[in-house]
């Protein structure tokens, strides 16, 4: 097995167990915030052996550096200790929901093989910001024009919700 | 991409900046001290000898080292813990991609580049690395269960995210200019000169140009031809790294010490060094960005080596290029250094409400107009592509 | 891969970009309005910049609506952004969905700035966010790419979390934006993922390319297919996947709730017809039995629960359930002519809802929704001319003849019925029948029992007596005239429209 | 390509089962939008695999987007966290229960 493969599988059980840890913990909102963090950056480490380095990068600057930030800003903001949250009663329909779905993941995984696609060659500079940047330019420039109005509808709308007070 | 190239670079990189930290804390109590008329440090001494007080690093990280290490009641241990490493690991990391000389071959070897680590995305890779170091001081005051630290970590947080957007977008005429995201490929096209007046043939306003106005040359060097991005660059940079006069979330007037308020010891220590090893990695950067990086004004690799050749071969030509660029980096980022520690001391600690005005509604706007300029600028110099 | 742009028709751009530019122009317009004395001669005030911006934000949508007709009386077929890459296009189908959803958007505006000032939450920024929902609509329902499908889906819902949660000091208001917000974004990466699996499985995310390798035996290819009909179900909140929408309509602002129960159920629609006409092409028969299932569930679960509601905003709620299980039938039989019966049943839909809804929000008052049963006891003595208004709308909605909704449901069900398709329409005729008892329980309050409680609020403004009137027009004109109608109303010809609509599709 | 295919897009099923079951499961506001996070990081991830196998870029400009987009929702579902929370305060699910789950 290649360094490469080997990092993939060590990132993929850190992303699964990090996963994990977000989703089980039931006390402590920030270590779950933690927890997603290196789930993203392991998620950024396989994109990088999947040949996406653009992709990764983003991934740690947008998604580690601003959004989770932006979680743990908020948890913080409203002071949310441990404490604040009852851990949740019912359990027994959360256990079959969870069984549910893992049957479902298993059935699908079982199956998957037969249904991929066969794995192309790629061209030496494939995923770098060149090519990428390319793409996003010329092939998707309409839904990267967009973009630039989601944001604003994003920052208007947050800005009417959480602003104390409007004009 | 060689991951193992990576590693090893970053081992390198690790133990150099980390040395040079303890260095850089002397340098800022000269310069402070210079500059309030003082004589700074000079006391610490072993048998009498105290090397203008260059053993006080030494001194601080004995008794750094010494002292309790307390952590809070109520604190999250483990989270405490983690986040003076958080912290640091960004800052020396951040290193690896900056290039301290340019490429070279000598005869019968294979062509290599004095760069931790080359990659193609290598400015990318420090802006990502940098939105990581926020964590470090995030963590750190909500794991302290300190009001003060909460304080400080969500002015630290806010501040940081802020400034990573503007830090980004001030530099994009810097990727127009040179068309590349690459440092090393950054330095070598910055390694030239351009014609101060050549925008008058450009634009047909003259024919050639003339004798005495073709002699009026600069280094293409970023602080030249985005003179606007180096100046929002370094705010924004200067801002990332929360010194003065962008330390609203330490500020010790109003919130104790911010964020890393109830760290003591050697843990304390991480987050001390921290910024000063972010100075070197900021020094570092704006010298490759705006400064020709390791190139030598009017003097290109390829003339130098051309000029030595006849004297002394091909080989040590290459060999004395090469320590010269070195050496040329080293002169730069030192300068760099020179230049953060003068605005630290010269500037008083902004408002918070102005640090995030600064952010938003001046450099923001200003970044975004800079980059059209600069794009109506090259297309009318190189035409549509 | 990488091709050269000289083909492009930014033309097919041209109603989003009016309306996405509208949004930035009473975003400014707010700015620099809100700080002066006055303003074309006259004082500025909270109501002034609230109603100059309404006028100018359905100046916008009716320039697109324009545009949009024009597309539709001169479109043969279809034209797109870029030939290599398609991203959106433009035909009668998109022409058609755009035009009613500025209508929608142009309904909201009118109503938005009285009653936003009975509630006091007159911000302008309310204009912007209709604007750049309006926009996500539009783009939505012209998108042939999965990746601007997905954008316009994002664009319209981002701006409505804020919308419902608008009243910002209202606590219903507050949760009604958390439960939209929750269930869109997970709906988000439900159909994401499956758009992910259909990229996995044909290698593009161009509707025609997805057609072409589309392998219905591929598992990639059905679970990537289910998934995206679920993530639109929860969409148009089709039975499973109902359960937010009686909550979410109930607390929103009732003007974004209408705009909620029409615009977004419109623009959901159509796209989710573009995906099963040109992405799947002829009809899947797994995909009809999953249409079948939801729409026989949502007639059912609609109607039997609107009928235990106490609130009438719930009840619409309910109601615009059991109307997406009328829709899904026409998606489950699959004909042209069930089509043509879908886009028909859109157009009568939108305003016998806005109707309604025009009537709640024109009896809102002292910072308060009126949308209890018991507010409505007696409306005909105080407000005469609202109650036979709202009579005539849920008249229609129960599908009454002489109104629009008789004759939606009869073209509908006659083509499923002529497709063999049995059950769907005996279910959705008992439903029908389940609904004549709480759509005319508030004829049988209005009419036969005296005013209690709080008076309603008794003068209606311009917008809203606009609206009102519009859509009373729209249902007795569609449901006395489908076809085409003496004078000068033999101009408007609905059903011959949707008919040339969906034959231009293919 | 360094690891099959069906390794690549099973990891991704994995995590977004994990985030589907926490979004559905959990009672805290901020952890059921970071699960939600999660669905769509699988989702990239599997964009990025299928991308790598077809050799096309598409897929990466598809995961830009769901960044974005991401980004965007963040910053409103925590506006309206933070709007509720002024309200009440509580951001457990279950104490909203002015209108009924």
């Amino acid at each position: 097995m290649s360094f490469a493969a080997g990092l993939f599988y060590v990132m993929a059980a850190l992303a699964v167990v990090t996963a994990l840890g977000m989703v089980l913990n039931l006390r402590n909102t920030v270590a779950g915030a933690m927890c997603l963090v290196v789930t993203m950056i392991s998620l950024a480490v396989i994109y990088v052996v999947l040949d996406a380095h653009f992709v990764a990068v983003l991934q740690i600057m947008v998604y580690a550096g601003a959004i989770l930030v932006l979680f743990l800003f908020v948890v913080m903001l409203l002071n949310l200790r441990s404490d604040a949250f009852t851990p949740s009663r019912a359990t027994a329909p959360k256990v079959v929901g969870a069984a549910v779905g893992v049957a479902v993941l298993a059935a699908f995984l079982a199956k998957l093989p037969d249904a991929l696609p066969k794995v192309a060659e790629i061209p030496a500079d494939f995923g770098s910001y060149r090519q990428v940047g390319l793409a996003l330019y010329r092939d998707y420039v309409v839904p990267f024009e967009v973009a630039s109005f989601l944001l604003l509808a994003a920052v208007v709308g947050a800005v009417v919700l959480a602003k104390r007070r409007l004009s | 991409m060689d991951l193992w190239t990576v590693v090893r670079a970053l081992f390198i990189i690790l133990v150099v900046v980390a040395a040079f930290a303890p260095v850089i804390t002397w340098v800022e109590r000269k310069q402070s001290a210079v500059m309030q008329d003082r004589i700074g440090a000079n006391r610490a001494d072993i048998g009498g000898i105290t090397v203008l007080g260059l053993l006080h690093p030494l001194a601080d990280v004995l008794k750094l080292i010494t002292k309790e290490d307390f952590v809070p009641a109520g604190a999250n241990r483990f989270l405490h813990a983690l986040a003076p490493i958080i912290a640091a690991i960004p800052a020396i990391i951040g290193f690896a991609v900056i290039p301290y000389g340019a490429t070279y071959q000598f005869p019968g070897h294979e062509p290599f580049t004095l760069v931790g680590a080359d990659l193609d995305w290598g400015l990318l890779y420090i802006f990502a690395i940098g939105s990581l170091a926020t964590y470090g001081s995030v963590l750190a005051g909500w794991a302290s269960n300190s009001n003060w630290g909460m304080l400080g970590s969500l002015r630290a947080s806010a501040q940081m995210i802020s400034y990573e957007v503007t830090m980004g977008l001030s530099v994009v005429g810097v990727f127009m200019v040179y068309q590349t995201l690459e440092l090393t490929d950054m330095a070598v096209a910055q390694d030239s000169t351009f014609h101060l007046f050549g925008f008058l043939e450009t634009f047909g306003l003259v024919k050639t140009l003339p004798g005495w106005l073709s002699f009026a040359q600069l280094p293409f060097w970023g602080v030249f031809v985005q003179p606007l991005a180096f100046v929002m660059f370094l705010t924004c940079i200067m801002a990332e790294n929360k010194r003065p006069p962008f330390d609203a979330p330490e500020g010790e007037s109003e919130i104790v010490a911010g964020y890393f308020m109830e760290y003591s010891g050697m843990r304390f220590g991480l987050f001390y060094m921290s910024e000063f090893i972010e100075i070197v990695v900021i020094a570092g950067l704006l010298t490759a960005l705006f400064f020709g990086g390791w190139s030598i004004p009017y003097l290109s690799k390829d003339e130098l080596i051309a000029g030595m050749t006849p004297v002394m071969g091909v080989g040590l030509a290459t060999a004395l290029t090469m320590v010269a660029h070195v050496a040329t980096f080293l002169l730069k980022v030192v300068i760099m250094i020179w230049l953060q520690m003068q605005i630290r001391w010269t500037l008083p600690r902004f408002r918070y409400d102005q640090i995030m005005d600064l952010c938003w509604k001046i450099i923001l706007p200003l970044s975004l107009v800079n980059i059209f300029v600069t794009g109506a600028v090259i297309l009318l110099v190189k035409g549509a592509p | 891969m990488v091709t050269s742009t000289s083909l492009v028709n930014p033309s097919v751009l041209a109603p989003f970009g009016v309306v996405a530019t509208g949004s930035l122009v009473v975003l400014l317009l707010e700015v620099l309005v809100g700080k002066r004395q006055s303003f074309l001669g006259r004082p500025v005030t909270r109501e002034f910049v609230g109603t100059l911006l309404s006028g100018v934000s359905s100046i916008f949508l009716f320039i697109a609506l324009i545009v949009a007709a024009q597309f539709f009386a001169t479109m043969p077929g279809r034209i797109v952004f870029d030939p290599a890459h398609p991203m959106v296009a433009m035909d009668r189908l998109t022409a058609f969905a755009t035009i009613l959803v500025c209508i929608g958007s142009i309904f909201t505006c009118w109503l938005a700035s009285t009653y936003l000032d009975e509630l006091r939450i007159h911000h302008g920024e309310f204009y912007a966010l209709l604007l750049l929902a309006s926009s996500g609509m539009v783009l939505l329902v012209q998108s042939v790419d999965l990746v601007t499908l997905f954008m316009g889906i994002e664009l319209m819902s981002i701006p409505i979390y804020a919308l419902a949660g608008f009243a910002r000091r209202d606590l219903r208001s507050n949760e009604s934006a958390l439960k939209y917000f929750l269930v869109g974004s997970f709906t988000s990466a439900i159909l994401l993922y499956g758009m992910a699996l259909l990229y996995g499985a044909t290698g593009s995310t161009d509707f025609v390319q997805i057609r072409q390798a589309f392998d219905a035996s591929n598992l990639l290819a059905i679970a990537g297919l289910g998934l995206l009909v679920v993530g639109f179900a929860f969409k148009v909140a089709a039975v499973p996947f109902h359960q937010w929408a009686p909550d979410v309509y109930e607390g929103a602002p009732t003007a974004v709730t209408s705009y909620m129960a029409v615009a977004v159920k419109v623009s959901a629609f159509v796209a989710l017809l573009r995906i099963a006409i040109q992405a799947f092409g002829p009809m899947d028969a797994r995909l009809s039995d999953l249409f079948w299932v939801l729409s026989a569930a949502s007639i059912v679960v609609g109607n039997v629960m609107a009928v235990i509601q106490e609130n009438v905003k719930r009840m619409l709620a309910y109601s615009s359930i059991a109307n997406a299980g009328y829709i899904l039938i026409g998606l489950a039989v699959g004909t042209e002519e069930a089509y043509a019966a879908v886009l028909f049943f859109l157009l009568v839909y939108l305003f016998m809802n806005v109707g309604a809804f025009a009537v709640v929000i024109t009896l809102a008052t002292g910072g308060k929704d009126r949308d209890r049963y018991e507010d409505y006891a007696g409306l005909s003595r105080t407000r005469p001319t609202l109650a036979a208004l709202l009579t005539l709308f849920v008249v229609a909605q129960a599908g009454l003849p002489g109104t629009g909704g008789f004759i939606a449901k009869f073209i509908l069900f006659s083509a499923a019925l002529k497709q063999g398709f049995v059950w769907l329409p005996v279910i959705a005729i008992l439903g029908s029948a389940v609904s004549f008892y709480y759509y005319l329980r508030l004829p049988v309050l209005m009419y036969t029992r005296d005013p209690e409680g709080a008076a309603p609020r008794m003068e209606t403004s311009t917008g809203e007596g606009l609206v009102l009137c519009t859509c009373a027009v729209a249902v007795l004109l569609l449901g006395l005239f489908p076809a085409a109608g003496p004078g000068f109303l033999s101009h408007f010809r609905a059903l011959e429209w949707v008919r040339e609509t969906v034959a231009l599709l293919g | 390509m360094v690891v099959p295919l069906e390794h690549v897009i099973g990891l991704s099923a994995i995590l977004f089962t994990i985030g589907t079951v926490g979004a559905l499961t959990r009672r805290n506001l901020v952890v059921i939008l970071m699960s939600i996070e999660l669905m769509l990081n699988a989702v990239n991830l599997s964009l990025v695999g299928f991308s790598r196998a077809f050799g096309e870029v598409d897929g990466h400009v598809f995961v830009l987007m769901v960044i974005t987009v991401a980004a965007a929702e963040v910053a409103v579902g925590l506006g309206i966290v933070i709007s509720l929370f002024r309200n009440r305060d509580s951001v457990n699910v279950e104490d909203v229960s002015l209108l009924k789950w």
